[in-house]
């Protein structure tokens, strides 16, 4: 079975990558398996310094999913080329750089900064992390501004840009006819959904940032909803993600017209999610009568 | 090397009120160091729930762990039977470092789901020939487990928080009382309750062990840090860097 | 432990009602249990023409939630009034009407022919049903048309005005605010959210129409987060409704800030849903330290 | 009356590929009438399975289900024991109106999963001191089941898709060999396969049972409708009004 999945600058051996913030730098789920087998791997969200993020708790559970509000914690994208990333260059398998900030420049700078490092092979620009007080889900969810920063990003950068979408919007397509107008090489979609729990005892939000973002299974309806919309009416490439758990999962997102998928919450029930979904993908393709992944893609189109 | 076994259980026995205790059948016990805890999946439930090592067997490669019923995570281990199996990530975190450590006395200060790590961690020293000295906290009475296994490793002493058993009011008020002599103290509990124990024992050699809401258990998510001391900026991870921490590192919040 | 809720126009014996479409006209549930146990009924959504609704497959079934695309299928506003509201009467427990529409002249045709019965107590406008192509979601989603809808139906009725939200939207608040200020009289939040669920066999959506409404325990942060955002900018009343399954969950809803909470598809789980959530309710408060429902109200907020 | 209630699972057994027969302790066992069904909840599953009722033992207060595993839900139904419980609404749905119908000869058809109903019809109608015809089809040998119990109550033809056991082909190429005479015929199984069926037959008097994913099972959501032939634009509840319909009555998709 053919799982060689193509997108613009990235040609993956398989269609399965962690997505970025659910997998760190891959280091500790490097102790799980052998990193090699997967995809690609998008690691955690780059700012231009370092980032304490928001207080603790951070995340909750909720049924089928859960909320995080990490607030984009990382050690600055300098230090992420100098410390992280060279962990990842033993594996055979491309490195996305997720590419956060507050301000049109931070993630200008960010990207200019990620042109240094050959340890990457792709951008993912994160324009919709609902839990930063500035930036983050603005830029995702106002089309002017998230145009002009995919505009700038993608000047700036040397690798192809996929801009991560928020569904946390009235009009997805919108949305992604917004940034592939100004030359975004691909999509991601979808970012979390902005939620709430409450603490009946503590009379207050569990997550101490009060919002969280919603990730797990609960959404994965709503992923499949927007990527279908958006390839009905866009040729764009789309790394899909939200919910999945299983291969089947990851065949809807494929016949919802994803070209790839990734693979979050997951992780955090499953170390083991990404490696047994691969093995899974090609047992369940040809149950349902698929040649290759690419003989799936957008097959759920009507 | 962490891993993620599926473990069978060889008993699971209700001990106090609400509270369990579990034994686990695992080639990876005897790697278990006190402090540590195990990541258990449930089904049916998004996140793992993080649960100290209360004792270890090497020899019959099976650990223990006690639990209270908190939530719905908790209430379904509840009902587990002995020959289900659960499915585990093991070993986490950091541990309490004693082999490093020089010492002739110390004195332990636990509180409720607190108190499991620190039998693991008492016994420990005793088969090091530390002399231990153990204060306890728990609601009330019913709650109580382990008083009879603390009391053979050394002084026990029990406080309940109603009076229904031991020195009524706090683990504090004990030390206060009983002014305990020791080379290291060992605290595990609820974060009021380290704090009232640190800032009691502030300046005295001490690692205590603390608890947060955990994603991923290994590292990766960022979910459970807690700030520096030297740096407020920064910070540890307390499923990896922790849950053991030196007692002046982190700020209890 | 006094349950009662007091909103404009509704003085509730309990704050727990039925949600608008999971409970027909009441005649089916009526067999399980007395109606009038419970605070307040919402019926099945009325237009001013008989409607098929969509086709068949309607309902799918999701992680901790489901999917319909019923498409306001109903017997028409006349019909409703004649054959099905009479039913009610005999229950001590007062009924609001779901008023729906393609047009403007529509949902105030509705509404007027609604003032002639005498067997409603408050009006549901749904501006937020996501599964009819003209009407329906564009009201809940473009702040403008929501206001003029509001507007026309706020000035064409008899019986106070419960704006019924969608949640497919960048910006609850501006949504709530816009309503609020041509006289809504409440909020009804939230209504489905979109999604779509692919049949890998079938290679096509499992709802005939595509996308559908995704309701239940899966969507509930989201819910929260909605009626917590706007009750902290809007000093309206709400009823809140979005996965409520227990009474731990009823009042998580209250705590958010809603004065009345509706149980929609938890009813097609356990047709005892209701009156099980009522009959604990007490039980719950005491527990988790209220003397009453009113108590509640909003005590989630920091 | 429609209740629910939760029933006691007396046996649990498979009897085919993928196939299950289940009896269930009910006191409302003997109301149930052929054609009905009943609505079954799951833990972890947002919506009811609707089952149609295979057999009655009003004497016993029993009543069997026979389901085959499809997806989930019917996985997660297989995996249930006897002595375990279930969840269930019941009687759902409108039955064959047997009692009204004037008949020497009847007709069955039955398809796979659509077979169960019609053996608890094959009885009440041997019963009535009808003579029965039965034809089944399945799609290979190990998935049929109950043949004997039909045989049992009147001449009983099988067909299979792969012709592993009897007639290679559909129920419908049995009718063409066969040109059965009846009254009545009763047909119940796979939409494509009915839209066989009552084209076969059209003309015939007979009555279909429909399947649709359904919300409620009630009668409340309107999921489950299917749009009449006398006026398309307006439609019954197959969960309320069905499953059982006049074979002219409704049009199907
Ligand atoms: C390192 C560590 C060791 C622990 N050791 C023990 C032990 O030995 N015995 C014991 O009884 N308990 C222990 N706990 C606490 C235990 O993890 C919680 O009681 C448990 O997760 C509650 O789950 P629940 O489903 O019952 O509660 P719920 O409130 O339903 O859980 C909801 C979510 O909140 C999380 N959560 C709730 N309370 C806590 C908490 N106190 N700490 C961390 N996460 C929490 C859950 O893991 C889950 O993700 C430990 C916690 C940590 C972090
Ligand atoms: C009136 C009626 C009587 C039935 N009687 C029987 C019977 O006696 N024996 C038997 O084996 N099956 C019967 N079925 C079909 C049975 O309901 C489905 O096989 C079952 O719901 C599949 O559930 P699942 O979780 O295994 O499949 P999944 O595909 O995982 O289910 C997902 C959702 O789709 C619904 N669904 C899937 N297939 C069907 C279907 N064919 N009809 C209705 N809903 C469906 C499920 O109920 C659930 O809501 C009957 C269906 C109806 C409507
Ligand atoms: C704990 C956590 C942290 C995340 N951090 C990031 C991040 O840094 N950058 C980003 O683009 N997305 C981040 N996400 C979103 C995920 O990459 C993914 O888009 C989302 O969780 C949906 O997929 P899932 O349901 O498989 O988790 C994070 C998600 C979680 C749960
Ligand atoms: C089958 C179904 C039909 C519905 N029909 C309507 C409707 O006619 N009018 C309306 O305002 N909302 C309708 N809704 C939305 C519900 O009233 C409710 O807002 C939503 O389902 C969230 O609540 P829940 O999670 O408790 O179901 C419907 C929901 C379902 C599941
Ligand atoms: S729980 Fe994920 S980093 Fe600690
Ligand atoms: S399933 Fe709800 S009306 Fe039939």
């Amino acid at each position: 079975m053919n799982l060689t999945a193509r997108l613009p600058g990235l040609t993956l051996k398989n269609p399965v990558m962690p997505a970025s913030g659910c997998f760190g730098f891959g280091k500790e789920y490097s102790q799980f398996y052998d990193l090699s087998e997967l995809g690609a791997i998008i690691v955690k969200a780059a700012t231009g310094e370092a980032r304490y993020g928001n207080l603790t708790p951070r995340v909750a559970e909720t049924s089928s999913g859960m909320l995080n509000a990490i607030g984009l914690q990382n050690p600055g994208v300098e230090q992420i080329i100098e410390e992280e990333l060279p962990f990842l260059r033993p594996y055979d398998t491309p490195v996305i750089a997720n590419v956060a900030g507050s301000t049109v420049e931070e993630y200008v700078k960010v990207t200019k900064t990620l042109n240094h490092s050959k340890d990457i092979t792709a951008l993912e620009l994160n324009i919709s992390c609902p839990n930063v007080k500035e930036g983050g889900v603005q830029f995702g969810t106002d089309p002017s501004l998230a145009k002009e920063v995919t505009y700038q990003v993608k000047e700036a950068s040397d690798y192809p840009v996929y801009v991560k979408l928020s569904p946390n919007v009235s009009n997805i397509v919108e949305m992604a006819k917004a940034v592939s107008e100004v030359g975004a090489d691909g999509l991601s979609m979808i970012n979390t959904l902005t939620g709430m729990q409450i603490n009946l005892k503590q009379r207050k939000p569990i997550i101490a940032n009060k919002t969280g973002g919603l990730s797990g299974p609960a959404i994965k309806p709503i992923a499949i909803r927007m990527i279908y919309e958006v390839r009905q009416s866009l040729d764009i490439p789309i790394i899909g993600m939200g919910g999945i758990i299983t291969a089947e999962d990851a065949l809807e997102f494929l016949l919802a017209g994803a070209d790839a998928v990734a693979v979050g919450t997951a992780n955090f029930q499953n170390p083991l999610a990404c490696p047994e979904i691969i093995n899974d993908l090609p047992r369940v393709l040809k149950q349902y009568g698929f040649d290759s992944v690419e003989d799936a893609i957008g097959k759920g189109h009507v | 090397m962490i891993t993620k076994q599926l473990l069978k259980i060889n008993s699971h026995l209700q001990i106090a009120e609400d509270t369990f205790e579990v034994v686990l059948q695992s080639s990876m016990a005897q790697v278990l160091k006190p402090g540590q805890f195990v990541h258990i999946a449930l089904p049916n439930h998004m996140l793992r729930r993080p649960v100290s090592v209360a004792a270890v067997d090497a020899h019959a490669e099976t650990f223990t762990i006690i639990f209270k019923i908190f939530g719905e995570g908790t209430r379904q281990l509840g009902k587990y039977k002995a020959g289900d199996s659960l499915d585990v990530i093991l070993p986490c975190g950091s541990y309490y470092p004693i082999d490093q450590l020089e010492m002739n006395q110390a004195l332990i200060v636990g509180g409720g789901i607190g108190v499991p790590p620190l039998y693991y961690l008492a016994k420990s020293l005793k088969d090091k020939g530390v002399k231990v000295t153990s204060i306890l906290g728990f609601q009330s009475k019913d709650q109580i487990f382990y008083e009879e296994k603390f009391q053979q490793i050394g002084d026990t002493y029990i406080a309940t928080n109603d009076g229904s058993y031991g020195t009524k009011g706090f683990v504090t008020d004990i030390i206060d009382e009983m002014e305990p002599t020791f080379d290291y103290f060992f605290s595990c509990g609820p974060t009021p309750m380290l704090k009232a124990v640190s800032s009691k024992l502030d300046g005295r050699n001490g690692y205590i062990s603390l608890e947060e809401r955990m994603g991923c258990g290994v590292g990766t998510c960022y979910a459970c840090v807690v700030p520096l001391k030297e740096d407020p900026s920064k910070s540890k991870k307390i499923c990896k860097d922790g849950p053991v921490f030196s007692a002046n590192e982190v700020i209890l919040t």
